[in-house]
């Protein structure tokens, strides 16, 4: 420990920001913020939703030019202006929502901006050879010729990842890298940035998970609410500790349940059959049913079918077999309003493409699916008033700060969206709730929150379907899993029996099918 | 999100009106009397010395000042724009010659081709200080009748149309007529032994639009091609529909040579601005073409063997020159056709040159057929 | 924060303005003339007296409709380019009711708008169903079907409804009857305008209070967020084309019985494509809508009595316009009086 | 309906080249700009501006005052013409571009006054040199190129019999298209900008400075396209004798879903719609039906190729750097 600290008071910081501030209309994202890196250091920067990490970085890549502060890099004071002069600095960053262009393969993407060329041609051998021999060098595994959209989100992180590299970057952000990622590829991220931290790389890692902090940081920075809360070494600290300082207060991080009280069939999908944008199959026969007052938990590696389970589930995709039922009507034909008619409720697993429209405002986005109801809505009429008052009311329900109705939804963080549309899909009782991807890209407040609703809302009898890449949150919540892989539920097990072991094996196509479904 | 293009919006909109009532206050500013002799522009201005309308607000009623209460002041508004190398060239010709042969003061408007705004502004002309307006086409009696009855004491001539009013002196054209020589002189031509006859006894004509003022030439063609030789096959393309078709010479172009391919022999336009195509595409596939409206002939001398003229100058001076006198009689129509010159065939040098003995034969012979009603040239208008 | 707002706000397109204005002066400098007479025809002479600002309402009718069709479309997303084509077979059908029938106003004039408006529709309902059931983009099919339905209209009237004697691609004057009122003294002010700002208002409400409305914002903010809400973009993006059909068509109509008397071929000057640049200068909202149509129609109207009053011909009265519109929607151009508190909001309609 | 078939045969193809050809080139110009993101109306007024500079220019070269002092230039004439148009239209669009790239005011907005201000400003300038408003000759035209050796073959002979050498340069033009998009650095630039503005622009790119760069070019091609009309079909310029070409090329760009070679194909058929429309006139049928067939023949074959894509975005502003969400 007091080796540590030597070592690190020796150390020149290779960044160092000081009394940052930037505003937006109507929000202070950063207020006097502070933050300094250390060569060779993995220094994770936490904060609940809103507390300004990520503009803090957007700052330092040159993506937002702050209102005051200064940045020193190196030792002399910069003024980066754009993205360009972050990386001329040796500052790169791999973004939350992926920089990639879809059609492009993934050479081209890495060598995007830097491209060699030979006579008046692109080089296109250049730019494979030069990713190849990048992800040999850094063990990141990528096929150069891949086009991005054919390839894993796993993979499009270290497509990311070796963008930077490529660069020739020093200093390496990374926001929520592992918001995406399966366990396992969670730790292959982590080996791989250790081994650049070998190599004498500097790192930023801006994330909720605590245990990840923990387990992968050198120090640890905390933001709350804009501003610096405070530096502290990795090993001197603990998650409570840390917990404490993002929140201002204690909080709980386990989920407290009883046991499920498991009433009538509510949802049961037999043999249901779908494809994917391409008109591949995606679901190949998936059988499983969700009772009223059970949390039923879909886990697996993405990219497995669940999304367009879910879409197939929720009429935004045409099953090709099959059948639905929902409280005993069939529903594999139903539009998405019928199906909400029915009791069914949505939380897509992408927010900001399904799940709001980021331009509206947050009373157009907090009353979508209900809005031509009663109370809502009088035959064609709005109900204005009632709408604003039904937005405030969910607004101070769950507790969305900085909320006012007539405001853009674009205006609230990634968690407060995400609350909306909790709110939204609780708001009208629906006996089945079809959660994806719940928590993520959520801070640890929210998530303590989400969860116990989840169970509050199960308790009073309510059927939930939980699909989640978070297999820690499968497992804590879920009183039945049915694990997925390659289209298939290919095994059921208890929610308590589980472990986490175990399905991981599932997940991977290779444990032992305990309840195999037809 | 509302409010900000609204304040804008208001802003701007509360700017021009600002003004508006600012300048209304101080009429007749200095500024807008200033004289436009230093005005580049040719057929606006026909005289160094010509007036500008003193100011907007002025009325009917408002005296001229000076020595120009004896001289005529005349003001033509075009609704469409001049450069057309055809109707309103040759209508602005006319007004010109008033000019200099006259010594009538003249102002030409040019209205733009959007239909609603025709009304407004020839009132306001008329509200200015001109003895006659001239007025032109088959678009307009709607408005004349309605913009003349409130002007008593102002004249208005109206050609290439007619309306029933008491101030109103109208022109018509028997076009059909001269088309009919145009028919002739192609049918001729196709049956002639000219170099670069076809020999297939088809001739063609490509016309602005496919609409009566245009037919009323075409249907005159096609008549005079088979009087010549009723076997004569006419060919008919339009352009398009509406103000595009009269400049579209590529489209016209394509059309000509489509109609050459198929075996025409000589085409005729009667396509405004798109016409000069037809020549290009004659001259290209070393053909024959006919000209329009004004002599075309030197455009590709040999190629154009003649051009059918309409004369709306000689026309719209005659009028001028009769108000001039005082013998010019409103409420009453004056009809151009073979007789007094008002159409016919452009017989130039080029046309004693190039055309075969033969066909100014046929065609001396087909004037007088219509001058003694023998024939009678069917009309587009029916 | 409120009044450097506001400043922010007034200054660029005042400035705008001006750098329009002095940039056109030299111009018509540059050709010889005065500008200020023909800024004086342009900007003032509209107000100068109750027939010249009577023009200015005349032409404000068919902006602000068009304005209000374009963006009904543009609000779900759907870029109705063939506002002009829809707009001449509205006129058209309006044209038929009135001489083609006979019969008191109170009949004739809501029967001439109502058949107007729904052949309008009618003819925005085809690329709809194409957009929505083939994907075929809307882009090209309005633009192509504008050119079908002028061709179409002028055969209507040239072939089976042709007026007899008739010069032109016009078709027979409609009855008296079916005439709007006009509502100011010797003028052509005609009560269409209240029509059409009602329309406004009309579409405000729909937007904001009704479901519908409501629908039509989701699908055009974001389509996918509408379907997972249970909005079929599909019946969305119908409905959206048929309103904006049904505001072009009654365009149409409004312009025959208030204006023409009677179908003109060639009678609109492009009112759908003005629509484009009064909607969008409005930023797509309905109640901006009549002010940016407005302050189009005093330019219009200024153009024809500057081709009167002036020596300065026509077309420089077009650059001059299109000088105005490029510096006054150019809201970057003075970026240093806001540089720093106004960054670009996601406040795109 | 025989009459009516037998227009159907070799000798469509000649005309439907000559009318693809302007359309054509003003298309490429519009996919360059679509596929960095930048929907491009101003293509007719370009087109337009170019073809009056094109006649200005042949006009200028030739005349006595050029002949008296450099009489070499006056052989070149009509390459000097199509020299001034590439360089107006490209000054237009550089306009087009300052101001709605630099300056954000809305493509559509100012793609329209872009129009606006060409159909005006090339009266004004005519009445200024030649007074008058209607039409004046080039004094000449760019060459045709025919291509002897094929004379004799049957369907490429008619197909290349009499063709302006901008034909040819456009072939070119389209392959070359072809090769900057998907060959080299620029065009990968392109549409990595057109496809995901931000991204690119993290990459290192400079968004706008790319977007501006494809602009100019649509500039360059509309020049062509421009001068295509005026000094290479006809040797004359008339007020507005575009005709909605570049409306036409807008459309020829998108149901080419932006593509060199998808755009060529289109803008075949619209000739070939166009050439059909031609000739059917000669076979007596109603004139305002046959002119409808290139508009619906379009919109029955953009049906017909159209996939459903009920999502697609299209009318991309300008790339907006700094977005005012506070999402940490």
């Amino acid at each position: 420990m007091r080796m540590e600290e030597q070592h690190g008071a020796d150390v020149a910081p290779v960044v160092v920001m000081r009394g940052i501030t930037k505003e937006f209309p109507g929000v202070i994202a950063n207020q006097d913020a502070r933050f300094d890196l250390r060569e060779g250091e993995v220094h994770a920067l936490v904060g609940e939703n809103g507390a300004g990490k990520s503009t803090l970085m957007k700052i330092l890549f040159g993506l937002y030019t702050p209102d005051a502060g200064s940045i020193t890099v190196g030792g002399s004071i910069v003024r980066i202006e754009s993205p360009q002069t972050a990386i001329d600095l040796g500052i790169g960053m791999v973004h939350q929502h992926f920089m990639l262009i879809p059609s492009l393969t993934v050479a081209e993407n890495i060598s995007l901006g830097m491209e060699q060329k030979r006579g008046p041609f692109y080089d296109l051998d250049a730019a494979i050879e030069h990713a190849r021999q990048l992800s040999t060098t850094y063990g990141l595994r990528v096929d150069p010729s891949a086009r991005i959209r054919d390839i894993s989100v796993g993979e499009r992180q270290r497509v990311e990842i070796l963008k930077a590299l490529g660069r020739g970057v020093r200093v390496l952000i990374l926001d929520e890298p592992t918001a995406v990622l399966t366990p396992q590829e969670a730790d292959e991220l982590f080996h791989v940035l250790w081994g650049l931290v070998r190599q004498g790389m500097s790192i930023v890692l801006i994330t909720h998970k605590l245990r990840e902090v923990m387990n992968n940081s050198d120090r640890v920075t905390v933001m709350r609410a804009g501003q610096y809360v405070g530096t502290v070494d990795t090993a001197a600290t603990s998650t409570e500790e840390l917990a404490r300082m993002m929140v201002g207060r204690d909080i709980l991080l386990r989920v407290e349940k009883g046991a499920a009280q498991p009433g009538a069939v509510v949802l049961q999908a037999v043999s249901v059959t779908t494809d994917d944008d391409q008109g591949l199959p995606a679901v190949r026969g998936v059988s499983f049913e969700v009772r009223a007052g059970e949390i039923y938990g879909i886990a697996g590696v993405e990219g497995n079918g669940q999304s367009e389970l879910l879409e197939a589930l929720t009429g935004l995709r045409k099953t090709s077999g099959g059948s639905i039922l929902l409280n005993g009507v069939h529903i594999e034909r139903a539009s998405a309003r019928r199906r909400r008619e029915l009791g069914m409720a949505h939380i897509p697993e992408d927010r900001l493409v399904y799940g709001s429209s980021e331009s509206s405002s947050i009373a157009d986005n907090a009353v979508i699916g209900y809005h031509y109801h009663p109370p809502l809505a009088r035959r064609f009429w709005l109900a204005t008033s009632r709408r604003a008052r039904w937005a405030l009311d969910l607004i101070r329900r769950f507790d969305i700060r900085g909320a006012r109705p007539e405001a853009p939804i674009g205006s609230l963080s990634g968690g407060n969206i995400q609350k909306l549309i909790l709110a939204r899909e609780m708001s009208r009782e629906p006996t089945l709730l079809v959660a994806a991807q719940p928590t993520r890209g959520v801070d640890i407040g929210a998530i303590e929150f989400f969860h116990r609703k989840l169970i509050e809302y199960r308790d009073a009898g309510a059927a939930i379907l939980l699909v989640s890449a978070e297999l820690s949150e499968v497992l804590a919540l879920a009183d039945r899993i049915g694990v997925m892989f390659d289209g298939r539920i290919v095994a059921e097990f208890a929610g308590e029996e589980a472990t986490e072991q175990e399905l991981g094996l599932a997940m991977l196509g290779v444990g032992d099918a305990r309840r195999a479904s037809a | 999100m509302k409010s900000k293009p609204m304040i804008v919006l208001v802003i701007l909109c509360l700017l021009l009106a600002a003004c508006g009532s600012g300048g209304a206050a101080t009429p007749g500013g200095a500024t807008t009397a200033a004289p436009i002799a230093a005005s580049p522009t040719v057929e606006a201005t026909m005289a160094a010395s010509a007036p500008v309308i003193t100011d907007g607000t002025v009325g009917a009623g408002a005296s001229p000042t000076g020595e120009a209460v004896e001289k005529l002041r005349i003001a033509m508004f075009v609704n469409g724009a001049l450069g057309d190398k055809s109707f309103w060239d040759s209508a602005n010709a006319g007004v010109r010659r008033a000019n200099t042969e006259l010594g009538a003061e003249v102002r030409v408007v040019e209205g733009g081709f959007d239909v609603s705004s025709w009304e407004p502004a020839l009132r306001r002309l008329a509200q200015a200080d001109y003895d006659i307006i001239l007025v032109g086409t088959f678009q307009m009696p709607d408005i004349v009748n309605s913009v003349a009855p409130d002007f008593p004491d102002k004249k208005f001539i109206l050609f290439d149309a007619t309306v029933d009013q008491s101030n109103v002196a109208n022109i018509s054209y028997a076009q059909n007529e001269g088309s009919f020589l145009a028919g002739v002189l192609a049918g001729c031509v196709a049956n002639s032994d000219l170099p670069n006859v076809s020999g297939d006894k088809t001739v063609g004509v490509v016309g602005g639009e496919d609409v009566a003022v245009i037919n009323d030439f075409v249907v005159g063609y096609e008549q005079g091609a088979q009087y010549v030789d009723p076997e004569m096959q006419v060919l008919k393309a339009y352009v398009g529909t509406g103000a595009p078709a009269y400049n579209d010479p590529a489209k016209a172009k394509e059309l000509a040579t489509a109609q050459f391919s198929d075996g025409a022999s000589i085409v005729f336009q009667v396509a405004g601005g798109s016409g000069l195509g037809v020549i290009d595409a004659a001259k290209e596939q070393n053909r024959y073409a006919i000209g329009v409206d004004s002599n075309q002939n030197g455009e590709a001398p040999g190629v154009v063997l003649s051009s059918m003229l309409k004369r709306v100058d000689n026309s719209v001076f005659d009028l001028i020159q009769m108000e001039a006198t005082g013998s010019l009689r409103t409420g009453k129509t004056y009809l151009y056709g073979i007789q007094n010159d008002g159409v016919g065939l452009a017989e130039d040098k080029y046309y004693d040159q190039h055309v075969p003995q033969e066909c100014k034969d046929q065609v001396d012979r087909a004037k007088q057929d219509i001058a003694s009603k023998k024939v009678r040239v069917k009309s587009g208008f029916k | 924060m409120r009044q450097r707002g506001l400043v922010a706000e007034v200054i660029p397109p005042v400035l705008s303005l001006v750098a329009a204005l002095a940039l056109s002066g030299l111009i018509i400098a540059a050709l010889g003339s005065s500008p200020l007479p023909v800024y004086k025809a342009l900007l003032l002479s509209p107000f100068e007296s109750l027939a010249t600002f009577s023009e200015v309402l005349v032409r404000m009718v068919p902006l602000l409709l068009s304005g209000l069709a374009v963006a009904v479309a543009f609000r779900c997303g759907v870029f109705n380019l063939g506002v002009e084509g829809q707009l001449y077979l509205g006129a058209f059908a309006a044209a038929w009711v009135g001489f083609a029938l006979v019969g008191p106003g109170i009949v004739l004039i809501p029967a001439a708008l109502l058949f107007g408006a729904l052949v309008g529709a009618v003819y925005a309902f085809l690329p709809g169903v194409l957009r929505a059931y083939s994907g075929a983009s809307e882009i090209v099919t309005t633009i192509m079907l504008n050119y079908v339905a002028i061709n179409l209209t002028t055969y209507l009237v040239t072939g089976p409804f042709r007026a007899p004697n008739a010069a032109t691609a016009d078709s027979e004057p409609i009855a008296a009857t079916a005439h709007l009122a006009r509502f100011l003294p010797e003028s052509r002010a005609h009560v269409g305008l209240f029509i059409a700002l009602s329309l406004a208002v009309g579409l405000y409400i729909l937007l904001y209070q009704t479901t519908i409305g409501y629908e039509l914002r989701m699908t055009g903010a974001n389509p996918r967020f509408a379907e997972y809400g249970g909005i079929s973009v599909r019946r969305t993006v119908l409905i959206a084309m048929l309103l904006s059909g049904v505001l072009a068509g009654l365009l149409g109509a409004i312009e025959v019985l208030g204006v023409q008397y009677r179908f003109r071929s060639g009678f609109s000057p492009g009112y759908g494509f003005d629509g484009i640049t009064v909607a969008l200068l409005a930023r797509v909202e309905p109640l901006a809508i009549p002010f940016a149509a407005f302050l189009f129609a005093v330019l219009r109207a200024g153009a024809s009595i500057a081709a009167v009053d002036t020596e300065v011909s026509r077309e420089v009265v077009d650059v001059l316009q299109a000088i105005i519109i490029l510096f006054v929607t150019a809201e970057g151009l003075w970026s240093f009086v806001r540089r720093r508190h106004v960054v670009a909001a996601g406040q795109r309609g | 309906m025989d009459d009516v078939l037998s227009v159907f045969d070799t000798r469509l193809l000649g005309p439907m080249l000559r009318l693809a050809t302007p359309i054509l080139l003003a298309a490429i110009g519009g996919l360059y700009t679509q596929q960095a993101g930048v929907l491009n109306i101003a293509l007719e007024g370009m087109m337009l501006m170019a073809a009056f500079w094109a006649a200005v220019g042949a006009y200028f070269f030739q005349s006595d005052q050029v002949a008296q002092n450099a009489a070499w230039l006056v052989t070149l004439a009509p390459w000097l013409g199509l020299l001034c148009a590439v360089i107006a239209s490209t000054l237009l669009a550089a306009v087009f571009g300052l101001f709605s790239i630099r300056f954000g005011a809305d493509l559509v907005v100012a793609g329209i006054a872009i129009n606006l201000f060409a159909a005006g400003g090339t009266i004004v300038l005519m009445q200024r040199f030649f007074t008058t408003k209607g039409s004046f000759s080039a004094q000449g035209r760019l060459p045709d190129i025919c291509l002897s050796f094929l004379r004799e073959v049957p369907v490429l002979g008619e197909l290349f019999r009499q063709q302006n050498i901008l034909l040819y340069i456009s072939i070119v033009i389209v392959v070359v298209a072809h090769l900057v998009l998907y060959r080299t650095r620029f065009g990968l630039r392109v549409r990595s900008v057109g496809e995901n503005p931000e991204a690119a622009q993290t990459a290192g790119i400079q968004v706008r400075r790319i977007q501006f760069a494809t602009v100019l070019i649509s500039g360059v091609l509309c020049g062509l396209a421009g001068a295509n009309l005026s000094l290479g079909y006809l040797g004359q310029f008339t007020t507005n004798m575009t005709g909605g070409r570049g409306f036409i090329a807008l459309a020829a760009q998108t149901f080419g879903g932006a593509t060199p070679i998808g755009t060529a194909l289109a803008s075949l058929f619209f000739g070939l719609a166009d050439a059909v429309s031609v000739r059917l006139q000669t076979r007596g049928l109603p004139s305002q039906f046959v002119l409808m067939i290139p508009y619906v023949a379009t919109i029955v074959a953009l049906v017909l190729v159209s996939r459903r894509r009920l999502f697609h975005s299209r009318h991309r502003p300008s790339v907006e750097v700094e977005k005012a969400e506070a999402t940490p």
